[in-house]
């Protein structure tokens, strides 16, 4: 499926997905609401992942985000259950003129990426294969990114620290 | 004694104030007659360590004598230089007789914090001494502002009722000038690749293009005229002088205000002759505009130390027209009257220092007769205010005639000048004379007058040398002029070259702007 | 194969030594906590101290590096003079600050090893943001500075403005970070390559004003502006400054403000400096903004530590300015100014520390009232620092101010110039309203603040440097000059 | 330098006797007893006079031609080198100097004799005053200062005594401090002659800008090497700033107004100050300076114009005044005024005689005004006087003698003086010269006036006062004797022009005009003195008929002739015509003129300047506050102010910073793209 | 075959969505997922230059950026139960204690 129409239409099914999906989770009234429809966005996204042959952050998206990361949204989302935010306004007093903001930076950011796709000039995808994915990740990773790989442990710890710190009522 | 040979004769000047600072940082705060003494001894001795300088000094000798030298920072190339010549050596001696003075009349006026009063008004001594002293930019620089900070303590903390309102307006104002200043050193070490001011000095007066000089002195302009103060940056000096104590506005007046006019001389003048020539008409204006404008805001002055501030704006209008009168009688002169206004303005603030003590109001309606009850004191108000009116064989008529003299050369409207100044001198007897009439003459009316005690010993000590002083400059200026003469002769040859030789003097019109053109922009 | 990685780790092992010296003593920490009791918590404090130290230690090893640096990991890290440079700052401001800390924790009944293991593992962050050279490492530094900032605004748990500073923080650190590595992503689309140095060949052969290099600058000048609360990304320095426990407000002004720079340099002087003609109006605006901004906010700021914020804003600028002005001697006073800031800024808040007590934060401007009375020393040590704030004479931020004004001139940025010099006014006059308070009006309240040793060791340490560094400032600029290196050549 | 002799080699001690006293007095008099004040005071006065008499006798012994002495102690104001009006290198030096010719031997006699005088008449005078030492003192001081203004080898030493006469006579007249009134005139004295000297300050200017020296001996020489054309503009101007700086130190117009006020000194200081020395500083100074007038006619014709104005115009004044001290200050103006005109006219060595005699007979009567005052306790108002020729009657004949003197009636010493003048003056065929003359007569009327209202007529004196009326003690009448002979005999030295001679080498050719004139108008002499004769005594008639025999003839003739009385009645009826056509009208004048000095000249003129100056001083006070500083403090509080909004962005919601970011980032954005034209 | 452009438009779809939510949520925890949003997008960049240059560099950036946002979540909800001890709220706006 290197070529054809197949992949087109895999990437737009996927992109029109998450897109979709990212903006019910901005506009949906309940967190937990919001929180499934980023589960499906985050999906899509590995989606197109896949698609983009890099099958081993698709695994990692998965895992790690979906089942990792947005687990601990919904516990956290449980715990501080807000049944009385759900009655109340959920967006702020600025949101208009914060939207109109965001998508004028939006624009400032496509419109000459649009206009000037001529003289962005990416090269056009490579035909080098990166096969078999996971193990070239694993060698790079261990190689040339092992100190990243390393500092990302402290990182972790830092942030299990963190976590702990701040939500246990007594240390 | 390695300390007092001519090489390091002015570290030390400079440095036993500060030395003493630090010695009472020691002394516990409890002990304030520890303090006092202190104080008092390290004043003096700072005196005692400054006058050698007057033996060894060698009048006629043009250039700076005592140098010294070292490197501070050579990676930016400022060095630890100091020096003085005819100029510096009035200034020095100036700030150490007054710096013992001020401190010594503090004895009972101070009655708070006696510790880090005597620390400040040393460390003040030091900053201005360094100014005076300094022949590197940086080093220079670094004092001018080093000595903001005592003074604004001194007033900020003893001061009277307004104090911090003028605490501050006194710091931001020179700083705004001062921090200008800045910028204009480092144009001139872009320039020069110097910040050795003996090297600026020695060049030929069109060392810098004339645009450039044009830049500078208005660059180093407004830290000076804040300083002298120049109408309309004078605002400063009333609150300041007001508000201060005594021995702060003793200093004020008597140094720091001659710190702007020794710029004048040190800076502007020898090193941006030909824009000093340009701008010689604006700053005669503005000292004329000083000079009357101050003595006519006198007249309506109910404060003394507010009356004795403004005249000294009318003084230091004096001081600039002798400077920007650019010929040698104008420039001697207006060292001269520096060094008068630093003598009979600091008596004036210490005589009103003596009437604070006793009554604790400056207002001039409180008084009233108090030759009656302080006889003695009405006799040394009397010799102040003469000397200060500019009476003969008292100091301040020899620098005012010798300035108006002087500016009555100046080309084309020289007599004006001359005519206006004279004006200045009238009113100045006006003011004076009705300021003493209002406080000495007439019978006591206010009861809380009527006992007064005279001056007491302390206070005469503080004030005869002061006016031992005042008859000496009246009745023999002779050594002072010939100290300054070649500094002077120096400043003129730069200033309109050639004046020494009988030729009639060059009209200033003859700046030479094709100059600019000749001397290769240096970067 | 996995014998040839082990070797040339061994082999460049040494390179990040003081980083695993830092790592290694936190987690020493966080074990030997278990030992303690109560009141023995100081003991943490001893033992991250003497990580510090070591770390030190080992970075002085690596002094005689060649000015171009020595490469490392597949060029992820070179160990530069500029590297030590900055590690020696961040080791003297954590060093400082755990100095600071003990007594402000026992105050706050929250001593806890977890901060003082934050505090080193942040430094880790810093260091390698200062060392790497590979977007991966900088960004994971980046994150590991941030998150343990996070975490130790927050770390006075029971207390609303902590949390609240806190949350705010993580926030806003999360929105500038992903914005970030938007920009990362983009970099490494143009090059393909995570390694600076490649990153910065491709630059130079884009075509001039290239969408995406544009794209890029932006987005990782705003991320970077954002750490170093440049205006308009400064907001959350007043509120986290306010919020955060005041020794960490220090720590976060000082270190991380430093290491943000750190990068900031990296990034400008290497990717970004075949298209330094791009950003320097950048560069020139956002300084100008923050210095009339901070100025101008701090005047009527009755809250000192707002007010610290809103001065460090406006440092910001200055030190900006010798960007702007891009020529060795601007980048050499950029390195200078940072490196005394540490010292005087940190000075400044160790004194509010020091005022910290039971019900009281000790961060108004009352609080300060007649201080002298109180704490002589204390109100002369502030004094010092408040002079170098302002940059008087003969003071570390005179000089630094100095060497800004002096490559603003030489480049003939003259406006700037006489903007920046201005500024000095208003900041003249709110660092006095403090001092006014200290040392003329009279003590509203009886509270004697007693300075603990290890207090008195850094404002003593403190002042000292301010001082020496006014007024012979030789060797510091010499440290100046040797930490850029190659860079900005 | 020895043969020059003992005397003159010590000039030096001439001034420097009374400074030493003064200082004395004035550091450690408090401690003295009366008897020691005056002890040292007096005695040092007359000290420096036997010297100068010394020194003068020889001066004299030499040769006319080599009547000239100078000795430089020490370099005063070696002020440096300065370029000359025409180009030329000058070098500004004044010495401390002392010159010594027939000029000013003749001003230190007249300052020392006379203030020994007056100095022992203090003695009694000022015996129960407080401060007796401070007077002294101060007197002392005066001394020195004349003595330095006469002595002067240069105008600038010159100007330091000129300086130190005036702050003398400020203290003097101040010395009853406790009085505002005399506070006040004290310091109007003392503005009045600072704005002369102001004038006087920039003719020194002017005078070493042009000739290069400020040295007497040095001046005509200097004018000649100069080439200056007769009536040069800058000699010229010159001349009348000079000129002007001497109106102000003697009471001329537009700048007399001080001296009536300084009355209200004691008596010896006006009698020694304000009649007999210091106010002559400005005839002195015009004689030293005749050189330059030389070269200026036209200066010379103002001179000549303002001396006869003030001249009659003072003399109208004191007819009626009734204070007697009032009267002889405005004599005192009036006869300043004949020295003027004399100066004016080139008669300088006849201004001298005049100033001299007038220095002896104004002394006598300001001693005399004194000692009437003293015996009438304190009392000045001459219309609660009378009648006391037999009271006190040495002080009534030395008095007597000195009115007659003023009056110039022959051979008193006044009349030599005042006709020498008058016939200067008429030689140059001047029109001033009737003025003059009309003046001598007015003179001899309010001075007779004084007289009788005085000592003749009925006394008026109020009852309490009435019985201790006495005769003063011999400190004060010995002086008034002594005085009275020199006004006697004083004029004598001027028979045949001799006084001329002796001051011939002083005197530099007066105008050149003069020298002309003098060869066109001969005027016999005797004609001229008979002519001023006939003036005095028809004033002296004048006053008789109106201040005496006015006043108590009525009744006896109504008494005597009954017949006759209608007649004398209808005579007195003429006589009341006559004297209200004309000599109330006269008064009226004289009076509205007083009125006029009192409220236009004095009230505007002064007082007027001096509201001025305040006004203007109190607007730029006004501005000072409100513009010069106004203006800071506006912009700093904006400042301050603008502080607020920008803290306002501060909201403290976290959605408002993101938000700003975004607009910080679009804004940043925005700018590339604007400049990359996309 | 998709041009890179396209997956650069679909990013910064989601880049300006999750601005949006940021910019306009009240609650915060949304606030962290729109942030998530964007760290998603950014890893879409990532990885589609990564399969432009045919090199992994960039997904392993991608996966550092997930760890990044893993620890950011982590620590950020930590946060957030922390201050909802304290305040009872999680709304944005509510947390105004700290201002001006």
């Amino acid at each position: 499926m290197a070529n054809g129409l197949l992949p087109q239409i895999v990437f737009y099914f996927f992109a029109a997905l998450a897109v979709v999906s990212a903006i019910l989770v901005v506009v949906s009234r309940s967190a937990i609401h919001s929180a499934i429809f980023l589960i499906t966005s985050l999906l899509a996204t590995a989606g197109i992942y896949l698609q983009l042959e890099a099958e081993f952050l698709f695994v990692v998206q998965i895992i790690l985000y979906v089942g990792g990361i947005m687990v601990l949204f919904v516990f956290v989302i449980m715990l501080v259950n807000l049944d009385v935010s759900l009655h109340q306004l959920q967006f702020n007093r600025q949101w208009l003129v914060a939207t109109v903001l965001a998508i004028v930076l939006g624009i400032h950011f496509s419109l000459p990426l649009w206009l000037d796709r001529g003289v962005v000039n990416l090269p056009p995808p490579s035909a080098a294969t990166m096969q078999p994915n996971s193990e070239m990740i694993g060698q790079a990773l261990f190689q040339n990114y092992m100190l990243p790989f390393e500092i990302a442990s402290i990182l972790l710890l830092v942030a299990m620290i963190g976590a702990v710190v701040m939500a246990k009522r007594r240390i | 004694m390695m300390l007092f040979d001519n090489q390091h004769i002015l570290s030390t000047v400079l440095f036993t104030p500060l030395a003493g600072a630090i010695l009472m940082l020691f002394i516990p705060r409890s002990n304030a007659a520890a303090h006092r003494w202190m104080g008092n001894l390290f004043g003096f001795l700072g005196l005692l360590v400054s006058l050698p300088l007057i033996c060894r000094f060698q009048a006629g000798q043009t250039g700076f004598q005592f140098v010294e030298d070292h490197d501070w920072i050579p990676t930016i190339g400022a060095h630890y230089t100091l020096g003085i010549d005819g100029l510096g050596l009035v200034m020095v001696i100036l700030t150490t007789v007054l710096g013992a003075i001020a401190i010594l009349s503090s004895w009972s006026a101070i009655q708070k914090r006696e510790k880090e009063y005597y620390i400040l008004l040393l460390l003040l001594q030091t900053g201005m001494l360094g100014v005076f002293t300094s022949l590197d930019f940086v080093l220079f620089y670094v004092f001018w502002e080093v000595m903001l900070v005592p003074m604004y303590f001194l007033i900020g903390v003893w001061g009277s009722e307004r104090r911090l309102y003028a605490a501050i307006k006194f710091f931001l104002f020179t700083l705004a000038g001062s921090v200008v200043m800045l910028l204009a050193i480092l144009a001139i070490y872009f320039n020069a690749h110097t910040f050795d001011i003996r090297t600026v000095l020695s060049a030929p007066h069109d060392f810098f293009p004339l645009q450039l000089q044009r830049w500078l002195f208005w660059g180093f302009f407004f830290a000076f005229a804040i300083k002298v103060p120049m109408v309309p940056f004078h605002t400063w000096l009333p609150d300041a002088h007001t508000e201060a104590p005594t021995a702060g506005s003793v200093i004020l007046a008597g140094v720091l205000l001659k710190m702007g006019t020794y710029g004048f001389l040190r800076f502007s003048v020898p090193m941006f002759p030909d824009a000093t020539n340009q701008f010689r008409g604006i700053m005669m204006v503005l000292s004329i505009i000083a000079i009357i404008y101050g003595a006519l805001v006198c007249m309506m002055q109910k404060d003394m130390k507010k009356l004795i501030a403004y005249s000294s704006v009318s003084h230091m209008g004096f001081c600039t027209l002798g400077i920007f009168a650019l010929t040698p009688l104008g420039l001697s002169g207006s060292i001269i009257q520096q060094l008068n206004h630093g003598i009979s303005t600091g008596a004036l603030f210490l005589l009103v220092g003596v009437l604070y003590e006793r009554r604790h109001t400056r207002l001039i309606s409180e008084f009233g007769g108090l030759s009656t009850p302080m006889p003695n004191f009405a006799v040394v108000y009397m010799i102040v205010t003469l000397s200060s009116l500019g009476m003969p064989l008292l100091n301040g008529f020899i620098g005012e005639f010798t300035i108006l003299r002087g500016t009555f050369e100046v080309p084309r409207y020289g007599l004006t000048w001359a005519a206006f100044g004279v004006t200045g001198v009238i009113l100045g007897a006006a003011y004076l004379l009705w300021l003493y009439q209002r406080v000495m003459f007439g019978s006591v009316t206010n009861p809380a007058n009527e006992h007064l005690p005279d001056m007491n010993l302390r206070e005469w000590a503080t004030l005869a040398p002061l006016i031992l002083l005042a008859f000496w400059i009246g009745i023999y200026p002779k050594p002072l002029f010939r100290v300054l003469d070649a500094p002077v002769r120096q400043l003129v040859e730069k200033v309109n070259p050639g004046y020494y030789t009988s030729q009639p003097p060059a009209p200033p019109a003859q700046v030479p702007a094709p100059a600019a053109a000749q001397t290769p922009e240096s970067r | 194969m996995w014998q040839e990685l082990f070797q040339q780790t061994r082999q460049q092992f040494h390179l990040i030594l003081p980083e695993v010296q830092l790592a290694f003593f936190g987690m020493g920490v966080l074990l030997i906590d278990f030992l303690l009791e109560e009141r023995e918590k100081w003991v943490n404090a001893l033992t991250a101290m003497l990580g510090v130290i070591f770390s030190g230690i080992s970075l002085y090893m690596l002094r005689y590096v060649p000015a171009n640096g020595v490469k490392g990991f597949n060029n992820s890290i070179v160990i530069d003079p500029f590297f030590i440079f900055f590690g020696f700052v961040f080791l003297a401001a954590a060093a400082l600050v755990i100095l600071l800390s003990v007594r402000y924790l026992e105050i706050e009944k929250e001593h806890h090893a977890e901060y003082y293991a934050l505090m080193l593992f942040a430094t880790i962050g810093m260091m390698f943001l200062a060392c790497g050279t590979d977007l991966i490492v900088l960004f994971i530094g980046l994150e590991t500075m941030a998150i343990s900032f996070y975490i130790l605004t927050g770390f006075l748990r029971n207390d609303r403005r902590s949390n609240e500073g806190a949350l705010k923080y993580l926030l806003l650190g999360a929105f500038s970070s992903a914005i970030l590595a938007y920009g990362f992503s983009l970099l490494y689309g143009i090059s393909g390559s995570t390694n600076l140095d490649v990153i910065r060949a491709e630059v130079a052969h884009r075509p001039p004003s290239d969408v995406l290099v544009i794209l890029a600058l932006v987005t990782v000048a705003a991320g970077v502006f954002f750490k170093i609360a440049a205006v308009p990304f400064h907001q959350w320095a007043p509120d986290v400054y306010e919020g955060a426990p005041t020794p960490i407000t220090a720590f976060v002004s000082v270190a991380s403000k430093a290491a943000s720079f750190a990068l900031l340099l990296r990034l400008f002087l290497t990717v970004f400096w075949p298209i330094r003609v791009d950003w320097t109006m950048l560069i020139a605006a956002v300084a100008v903004l923050s210095m009339t901004l901070g100025n101008i906010a701090a005047i009527t700021e009755s809250n000192i530590k707002r007010l610290l914020a809103y001065s460090s804003i406006s440092h910001v600028g200055y030190i900006l300015l010798g960007l702007v002005a891009g020529n060795t001697l601007g980048l050499e006073a950029m390195t200078f100014y940072i490196l005394v800031y540490a010292f005087f800024n940190t000075g400044a808040f160790a004194v509010v520390i020091v005022l910290r007590r039971k019900g009281v934060i000790g961060d108004e401007l009352d609080d300060m009232n007649g201080l002298f009375q109180r704490n002589p020393g204390a109100a002369m040590l502030m004094l010092i620092f408040l002079l170098s704030l302002a940059g008087i004479p003969p003071t570390a931020g005179f000089i630094g101010k100095l060497l800004i004004f002096w490559a603003l001139m030489e480049t003939q940025h003259y406006v700037l110039a006489i903007l920046a010099v201005l500024y000095i006014l208003p900041a003249v006059y709110y660092y006095f309203r403090i001092v006014a308070a200290m040392w003329v009006r009279d003590s509203t309240d009886s509270f004697i603040p007693r300075v603990s040793l290890g207090q008195a060791v850094a404002l003593a340490a403190m002042g000292i440097v301010t001082l020496a560094a006014g007024i012979y400032p030789n060797p510091f600029i010499e440290f100046a000059q040797y930490s850029l290196g190659v860079l900005g050549r | 330098m020895n043969e020059a002799g003992y005397f003159l080699n010590h000039i030096w001690l001439i001034p420097l006797f009374p400074l030493a006293s003064a200082l004395l007095m004035l550091l450690f008099g408090r401690r003295l007893a009366n008897i020691a004040v005056s002890v040292i005071c007096v005695g040092s006065v007359f000290a420096s006079f036997i010297y100068s008499l010394g020194a003068v006798l020889q001066l004299v012994a030499r040769p006319p031609h080599a009547r000239f002495f100078e000795t430089v102690l020490f370099q005063w104001v070696p002020a440096g080198v300065y370029h000359t009006t025409s180009g030329l290198l000058g070098n500004f030096n004044a010495d401390w100097g002392f010159l010594l010719d027939p000029l000013s031997s003749v001003m230190i006699l007249v300052v020392t004799g006379v203030g020994f005088l007056i100095h022992f008449y203090s003695i009694g005078y000022m015996g129960y005053e407080g401060g007796y030492y401070r007077f002294f003192g101060y007197l002392n001081l005066f001394m020195f200062a004349m003595l330095t203004l006469v002595l002067a080898n240069n105008l600038l030493l010159l100007f330091v005594g000129w300086e130190g006469v005036g702050l003398c006579s400020y203290l003097l007249i101040g010395f009853y401090f406790k009085k505002k009134s005399a506070a006040d005139a004290g310091k109007k004295a003392f503005i009045v002659n600072r704005v002369g000297d102001a004038g006087f300050l920039l003719g020194i200017f002017m005078i070493s800008g042009v000739l290069g020296t400020i040295r007497f001996s040095e001046i005509p020489a200097a004018i000649t090497a100069g080439h200056f054309v007769i009536g040069s503009s800058v000699m010229t101007a010159i001349a009348l700033l000079l000129f002007f700086g001497a109106t102000g130190k003697s009471a001329q117009i537009p700048l007399y107004v001080w001296l009536p006020d300084a009355m209200e000194g004691p008596t010896p200081v006006s009698a020694l100050i304000h009649a007999a020395t210091m106010v002559t500083a400005g005839v002195y100074m015009l004689t030293r300076t005749n050189a330059i007038y030389k070269m200026a006619p036209f200066a010379m014709e103002i001179v000549a114009v303002v001396g006869a104005m003030t001249l009659i115009y003072a003399a109208t004044m004191g007819v009626v005044q009734t204070d007697i001290k009032k009267v002889l200050a405005y004599s005192t103006i009036s006869q300043l005024g004949y020295m003027f005109l004399a100066c004016g006219v080139g008669a300088y060595e006849a201004g001298i005689f005049h100033l001299m005699t007038h220095a002896f007979f104004k002394a006598l009567l300001f001693l005399g005004a004194g000692s009437v005052i003293h015996a009438m306790s304190g009392e000045q108002d001459m219309q609660k006087m009378g009648a006391l020729s037999k009271k006190i009657p040495t002080t009534y004949r030395t008095m007597l003698a000195a009115t007659l003197a003023i009056s110039g009636i022959p051979p008193l010493a006044g009349f030599f003086s005042k006709d020498e003048i008058l016939a200067k003056v008429f030689q140059t065929g001047h029109l001033l010269w009737l003025v003059g003359w009309i003046t001598a007569g007015i003179t001899a009327f309010y001075m007779f006036r004084l007289l009788f209202l005085t000592f003749h007529g009925e006394s008026r004196v109020p009852h309490d006062v009435e019985h201790h009326i006495h005769e003063s003690p011999a400190t004060m009448t010995i002086p008034l004797i002594i005085l009275a002979v020199l006004s006697v005999a004083g004029g004598w030295v001027g028979i045949g022009g001799r006084f001329e001679g002796f001051l011939a080498p002083v005197i530099h050719g007066a105008s050149i005009l003069r020298e002309e004139q003098t060869s066109r108008v001969e005027a016999p002499d005797f004609l001229l003195m008979s002519l001023s004769v006939f003036v005095a005594l028809a004033g002296i008639a004048l006053a008789w008929h109106f201040y005496l025999k006015r006043t108590d003839l009525p009744g006896k003739l109504a008494k005597k002739w009954n017949g006759l009385y209608q007649l004398v009645f209808h005579k007195y009826y003429v006589d009341e015509i006559y004297d209200a056509m004309f000599v109330n009208r006269a008064k009226d004048l004289a009076a509205s003129l007083a009125v006029f000095d009192a409220k236009v000249i004095d009230g505007l003129g002064v007082d007027g300047a001096g509201w001025l100056t305040r006004f203007i001083s109190s607007i730029s006070m006004w501005w000072d506050t409100w513009i010069v500083d106004g203006s800071i403090r506006l912009v700093s509080r904006l400042v301050w102010v603008f502080s607020y909004p920008v803290r306002m962005v501060q909201t403290g919601l976290v959605q408002s910073y993101m938000l700003l970011i975004v607009l910080g980032i679009i804004g940043i954005l925005g700018y590339y793209w604007h400049m990359f034209h996309l | 075959m998709i041009p890179t452009t396209h997956y650069l438009f679909l990013s910064l779809a989601l880049f300006t969505i999750g601005v949006v939510g940021v910019l306009t949520r009240r609650n915060v925890i949304i606030i962290l997922m729109s942030i998530e949003l964007i760290l998603n997008a950014v890893n879409i960049n990532l990885v589609a230059f990564s399969r432009m240059f045919g090199s992994v560099n960039g997904q392993i950036f991608a996966i550092f950026i997930i760890t990044d946002a893993a620890a950011e979540a982590a620590v950020g909800l930590g946060i957030i139960i922390a201050f909802f001890r304290n305040r009872e709220t999680v709304l944005a706006d509510e947390m105004d204690l700290l201002k001006w």
